[in-house]
């Protein structure tokens, strides 16, 4: 039972009559275009169908249920308001080619939350189209591109990126047809800048940055950064993925960046669904506002109206066939409401103060900061190294067990950069209670890990499945179900 | 300080454990040239109450009467057990299933979906969804010259039938790829394999049915873009392929990349986002599939159990080398559309197929019984059609939303200049008998008026 | 963690911040109005609230996850549609006492479903009032109390009533201010006619029955019953829990009841909500109409309105304060539009197939049926005597046991009259895969109660609780939180 | 056969195993002389698509604006996550948890409601509910004539601001066990203890604040109905709770009895139900509380668990003895309301409290700006009261409905025929300044007219 898939529990010729309209007739189709056999559908009742995905659910761990501190995620509360009025019947049902005088109420919602994010971001234009962050910076990049193109600067064929940067920023360099130039991160977090000007050059078309950075530290000399870059006709790109840090304290446009995207689903809490949706708004100055990505949503004769190539010829163009994610769009603004100005600052200063708190706390316990000497942003990194080494009880491990406690695992294995690493983001929704219960499951599985280290490298042991074999699942490949018949 | 749990207890005992005398303090990194954000403009906050009040009037505005759009974004029943399962804290709130143990229900479901997925398009695997059809389709260009090792040209044809607006994402998302989208134009509405421009090419897109509903000689084509040596790239809508011949089965060889929108399939149209793309090919290609895939393995006590793999493809393994930098997807809506399939089931699903075709013929039928309109084009079309309106298309539908709240079609004039007249009309399995005759009843005296 | 109560995860000035409209004064209250302490209501974040309820949720079975087996409930599947039509917002947020002409959505369901309810029992008047089975029998009680002192025959002071009934029905005459007298059940599950004709006098109002019984057989001796108690001057009250046997076979009229409730929450499929709320519609044949409770639907001067007692001035009154529950009402109408009337039989049909064939298929494995040699209705007895006496394996421990299994435990110890039972009713909505699994898992703790007895009796052992103290709860009452200061 | 899984094959394999050739064979026990029902006039079933649509229409019909009608159901605010949670399947379909280990997170919850309950109304214990706030004094009622061993009199005084349609219920469902409701009018939209009948009485019913919003002198009236060795009932709106003196203080000695209707808490209007009654009494009675009650205490392994406790108070137990004959209650609706209470938090219910207040004190202020329209009574009131519009008050309702779509409050005429030109209305948080302005408008304009 436990073990079945749906394919499992479905029987040939069971139908869920009241999800059947009444069928019309296909007669008149082209029998070369007219499907012979049947494709593997579920065959099973609603109540097999109900009862299916509820119990499927009830094996995952998720924010309405854990706490999730997963660095670089900012894993925090999603209002259910915000899901509420995103799906009202008028935003619901709305077809994305309406025309815009009916369209008014979206419309509005999409122009205010332009101008909510050109504000926090301290950037003059902004275009709600990227789908996530990753098409956030290739809309980005692309905008660069478009740049120093018409600046007849078309050599510009690098773009810069820490080696400790998250690998959307390299591969979407590539995808943006860009070479990737690394540059080194310094032992306390920081931008080598020494090798940075060794790497910027005639060729730089931009230099991708976090701030605070994957490093969890605040990159502190990113004013020297940006004239570096700057100095070379480069431009400054921000990943925003950290955002939430500097939420309402200071913004990416006061730091001499030139183009951002915003990752809504981590800093304007809208839900991450089990691995999306997500939207990735792009943020630029004024010299780079007449590439925006289209659609944009402009005030125009007293109605807002949609902005296409004709308003905006030299746009990098459309990314996906309508508005992005708008139902996204429509949560961030509801939390940008609810928030408010005084509550915009406060989302950075308690997400502060939970890092802060914890990594003081960790410290306590006897864990090791891989920046001790830094202050924790929104996140801060653990490294692991000594337990690996001393007790062979590595960061994974550590992370496993961690589900035993009801706790989602920080993030592990990333920046790539410090080894053995807990990349850890409390959030500012989680209490003081929650953190400090953190703490206590930290520390008793350090306490395994000298006593009974194979408890702690063999879990989970409590949870729906034990630990997976990703090894057979990448060289068995099992993608797909088939009857048992087939496969034997 | 909504959603912040602090007492003003709480921060005191936490400042003092860190040794820092304020909050403040804690962002003392920060050097002080760098200028404090003033939020000029932002209003202050407002309880859940009031943000709702004024979202709800905003939403009020939108409300329209019933919709025969399609075009890309279609007005299907959605059970109501859908989204009562998919908004689900435990589904809309986790993260990418990452760490396996803790996400045995994203990832069976998931695998669920490549199943129903692959075998709806014939193919043998699906990964877990891009963002939508238009950027799947620029996916689906760069894995198939990807792909193509044999072909020298970066040039893809692209049939003039795809959905524009798809093209159009799929042109900005691979322009500095160096990858030409050449436009091969459709005659009358579909193409003919004698249509089709030669020249070197590493792939061949077509849409079935296409952009304007009509059914194209799959086959014929499939066949011809094989003997070119070209990858088939097949762009199709899901909710088609119960009773449509899948894109696996096109032709000698079939499709060899498959992708598309999955909204019909329980999403609502929302505006078009969120919905979700797909992405489909056989297994001799599945090293080059982008996104995430899921496949099936044991636990340690030998336990059948899930988990993500082929991570390897992906941007937090290979970074600069990945096959995309996809990361965040459109889970949640592949969620709803398993659970879609799933409930409606094969039966429902078949009906639903069916009677959209019924609809839409009824529809087209009853519309070209006035003088003045007619079928754009000829051939069968399966549940989209243009028809002719002999006079300003975007003017009679802007008076059928004004006068009548009726969402008409898409004027085609919109994207074809050459079809001005025309209009792109659907209707689904939910539009009723009274829809139809009412909507094509005021659309006649539109035309008349116009 | 899970043993907390939200009380225990309260915090003072804690504060949801997004549910707090801004608060007014109260300084004109005068003082000794006002309240001096604050009540223990909780202090916690939004999502605590949410994380503490969402796991408390997964500790429950419910239709949704479990086969729920539990006879005389009708605990079929609670379609997903109906909920979502009661919950548009039409109907959500309309006041009680709006006016008629602002209401006819509403008024319009409710008369049809009046309308369906007394088609699908026989009758000829429907009242949608009572707020559940209970309540309806009440009314019912009190219209044939009505009625006969309508005819002077005021002396009739006795409810008849099978020793096997629910106790709602022995409950509910004494409410009504009568006397019950009982009249015992044969072996074959059926009255004891005899005995009925001893007990019924000139001061019998009433008979109260419910067919299937609740022995889970026909009664066949219905149209004797009828008239002996009707040529004794006496009315037949028909309890509708087990209408889902019968639904479009036969009805409650044609077998000479004269009153009935129904019990939407069981044969029309609106979800029992861990408790309610239901609804229990009375339907009567016209002698009785006119004493219905109002207010009923009627459809007068071309719209829909509401009759009270001026167009009724005869009825026992009102039962709550406005219109009953009428959310479950809405429901009731949608699934009954859904089914039609060819869908109502198939639901008779396919409850009583599949109670047969798993009263079959357990006897097969080796349980005793309590009436072998009738046919099953839409539930079955079985019970359990000797397996208690020869093994000491009580029914109350295959209940508990079948837990273990994740599937509901049969309705226990009901009806009283046959010893060690258990009343199965699997309902139309079960497929049969689900009842072989369950017959299974029967076999098992049968194998069980031979080899490893203590295993059953200490059942469950996967759940979050084992079994639970009811003595200590019932001796040492605890039925409130209070902080563990106070508990000392 | 919607919602029914069987296939053929199942049928068949099914009456094979039954050895029984056709279904109806099943059926053999009922008595050809029953004869079979026809189901005339009752339609084909529909698939869930159609019957929201024609539901939907319907629901459409009833929309209207804004809501200044109280009167035993008020318009609050409901946070979105209390529907989400008390929409999960867990919670909407379990039974009532008879068995309770498979029903902890139910028990739990009723635990919680019934501190919380117990809390609000300063009395020891809670039950999990009854049907609604009429029912739930008829249960008050015949507890007070159990519980007061002492009397000799069935009579129960009830004071004119109580409820009427909970009188009138109450009146219903007591009336055939000898107990006689014996109203006390009412001065002026108060009871003092001179006007408060005497006579050999069992128990008192005062309502707090009452029907027409004003607040009574609970003390006094607490204190006399002691002096009269009877036991005092208590009626309350929990929403004005947290701020307004709790009936477990009231007076020396405090209520004995304390109900009401939850719908405040959370509870949509939904037509005045499905909402839910509470009950609450100090310990001394808890064995004459009727309904559910939960316990704490602990399984096998020690654990804190939860049960349904007291049960031979109940019909299942106790049959024709039993405290009532409740059995299925209003869980779901308790449910809702204590995640709406946890949700909200102290804090938040003394706002809305409060603001309720503030918002209807606003509304009686305007309104009372006309010369035409003035306070019907005197004193304090809480979140409602009666306005004296000096004209026929039903008239000027139905315009306001009729022209602005504002349900406004409830004309008195409808229940008491002495005050045919008064309005009782209400102005709940929910209320903005911009629609009470409107509203007071639009009233004294219709005013002026009328
Ligand atoms: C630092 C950083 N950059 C970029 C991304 C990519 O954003 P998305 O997943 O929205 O595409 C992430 C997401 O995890 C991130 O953490
Ligand atoms: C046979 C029988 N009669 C009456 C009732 C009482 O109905 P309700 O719980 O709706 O008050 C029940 C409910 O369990 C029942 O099974």
């Amino acid at each position: 039972m436990a073990n079945e898939t749906i394919f499992d529990i479905s029987q040939p010729n069971r139908i869920a009559h009241a999800q059947c309209p009444e069928s019309g007739s296909l007669a008149d189709l082209p029998p070369n275009c007219v499907r012979k056999t049947p494709p593997l559908i579920p065959e099973v009742s609603e109540i097999q169908a109900i009862r299916h995905y509820t119990n499927l659910s009830q094996q995952n761990f998720a924010i309405d249920r854990n706490f999730y501190p997963l660095g670089s995620c900012t894993m925090k509360y999603n209002p259910r308001g915000a899901h509420r009025v995103a799906s009202l019947p008028g935003f619901l049902n709305r077809h994305p080619l309406t025309a815009a005088s009916a369209s008014q109420g979206v419309l509005e919602c999409l122009f205010d939350l332009q101008e909510i994010l050109a504000v926090v971001t301290g950037t003059d234009a902004v275009s709600l189209a990227p789908m996530a962050g990753a098409q956030g910076e290739l809309a980005g990049l692309l905008m660069i591109r478009a740049y120093h193109n018409e600046q007849g600067d078309t050599d510009r064929d690098e773009v810069i990126i820490p080696t400790a940067a998250h690998g959307t920023n390299p591969a979407t360099a590539t995808m943006c047809g860009y070479k990737v130039a690394e540059v080194q991160v310094g032992g306390d977090g920081d931008v080598d800048l020494e090798d940075l000007k060794r790497t910027v050059s005639s060729r730089t078309a931009a230099i991708m940055l976090t701030n605070p950075s994957t490093c969890a530290v605040f990159e502190r000399q990113i004013t020297e950064i940006s004239d570096v870059v700057h100095d070379a006709g480069g431009l400054l790109y921000y990943d925003g993925a950290n955002l939430n840090a500097i939420l309402g304290k200071i913004c990416p446009g006061n730091m001499g960046f030139d183009v951002l995207h915003l990752n809504l689903h981590k800093t304007f809490a809208t839900p991450h669904g089990g691995g999306g949706p997500g939207a990735g708004p792009v943020a630029v100055n004024n010299r780079l506002a007449r590439f925006l990505p289209i659609p944009v949503v402009g005030f125009v004769d007293n109605q807002f109206d949609w902005l296409g190539e004709q308003q905006l010829p030299q746009t990098i163009g459309r990314l996906s066939a309508f508005m992005g994610n708008t139902g996204i769009l429509i949560r961030a603004l509801a939390y940008a409401l609810m928030l408010g100005r005084e509550g915009m600052v406060r989302v950075a200063e308690h997400a502060t103060l939970n890092a802060n708190y914890l990594a003081k706390e960790l410290e306590r316990v006897g864990f090791t900061l891989a920046y001790p000497n830094r202050k924790a942003t929104h996140e801060f990194l653990v490294t692991l190294t000594s337990e690996a080494k001393d007790l062979q009880v590595r960061a994974m491990d550590f992370a496993k067990r961690l589900l035993d406690f009801g706790i989602h695992a920080p993030t592990t294995y990333f920046p790539l950069l410090v080894p053995e690493c807990l990349l850890i983001e409390p959030t500012e929704t989680e209490c003081k209670e929650q953190l400090d219960e953190f703490v206590d499951a930290m520390k008793h599985i350090r306490e395994e890990a000298v006593n009974d280290p194979d408890t702690v490298r063999g879990a989970p042991h409590g949870l729906y499945r034990k630990r997976l074999d990703e090894v057979q699942a990448a060289r068995e490949l099992d993608l797909a179900w088939s009857p048992p018949d087939d496969e034997s | 300080m909504p959603f912040i749990p602090h007492t003003l207890r709480d921060v005191n005992s936490m400042l003092d454990s860190i040794g820092a005398s304020s909050v403040e303090e804690l962002f003392s990194e920060i050097p002080n040239s760098i200028e404090r954000t003033q939020l000029m403009g932002i209003q202050r906050g407002v309880p859940e109450m009031e943000m709702t009040r004024r979202l709800a009037e905003r939403a009020k505005k939108d409300e329209v009467g019933p919709c025969f759009m399609g075009a890309g974004c279609y007005d299907h029943h959605i059970p109501a057990a859908v989204w009562d399962l998919a908004s689900r804290g435990e589904f809309l709130t986790p993260y990418t299933p990452y760490q396996a143990e803790a996400s045995q229900g994203t990832l069976q479901l998931l695998y669920e979906f490549q199943t129903m997925m692959s075998s709806l398009t014939g193919m043998d695997v699906a990964n877990a969804s891009v963002y939508d059809g238009g950027s799947g389709l620029a996916e689906a260009i760069l894995m198939a010259i990807r792909c193509n090792r044999k072909a020298t040209s970066r040039r893809v044809l692209v049939c003039g039938g795809v959905n524009p607006l798809y093209v159009q994402a799929a042109r900005t998302l691979v322009s500095s790829q160096g990858i030409e989208l050449i436009q091969c134009p459709h005659e009358k509405g579909t193409h003919t394999i004698e249509s089709l421009s030669g020249g070197d090419f590493a792939a061949l897109v077509v849409q079935q049915p296409n952009f304007f509903g009509q059914l194209e000689n799959v086959d014929a084509i499939s066949d011809w873009t094989k003997s070119h040596n070209a990858l088939l790239v097949a762009v199709v809508n899901p909710i088609t392929l119960p009773v449509l011949s899948p894109p696996g089965e096109w032709g000698r060889q079939g499709a060899d990349i498959c992708c598309g929108d999955g909204q019909p399939l329980g999403i609502p149209m929302a505006s078009g986002g969120p919905s979700f793309g797909f992405l489909c090919t056989n297994m001799p290609y599945v090293r080059q599939l982008p996104g995430r895939i899921v496949g099936r393995t044991k636990d340690r006590d030998g336990e059948i159990g899930y988990t993500l793999t082929l991570q390897a493809r992906e941007q937090h393994i290979r970074r600069a080398k990945a096959t995309s930098n996809i990361c965040t997807n459109q889970g949640l809506l592949v969620t709803a559309a398993t659970i879609y399939l799933s409930l409606v089931g094969l039966r429902g699903i078949q009906s639903v197929a069916s009677a959209c075709h019924a609809n839409t013929t009824n529809l087209v039928n009853r519309l070209c019984r006035s003088d003045q309109i007619e079928r754009t084009f000829s051939g069968e079309f399966f549940h989209e059609a243009a028809v002719d309106l002999h006079c300003d298309a975007q003017f009679v539908a802007d008076k059928l939303l004004d006068r009548h709240g009726i969402v008409a079609g898409l004027p085609l004039g919109q994207v074809f200049s050459d079809l001005q007249s025309s209009l792109l009309v659907c209707a689904t399995e939910k539009r009723t008998e009274q829809e139809i005759e009412h909507f094509s009843d005021a659309l006649q005296e539109c035309v008349a008026d116009g």
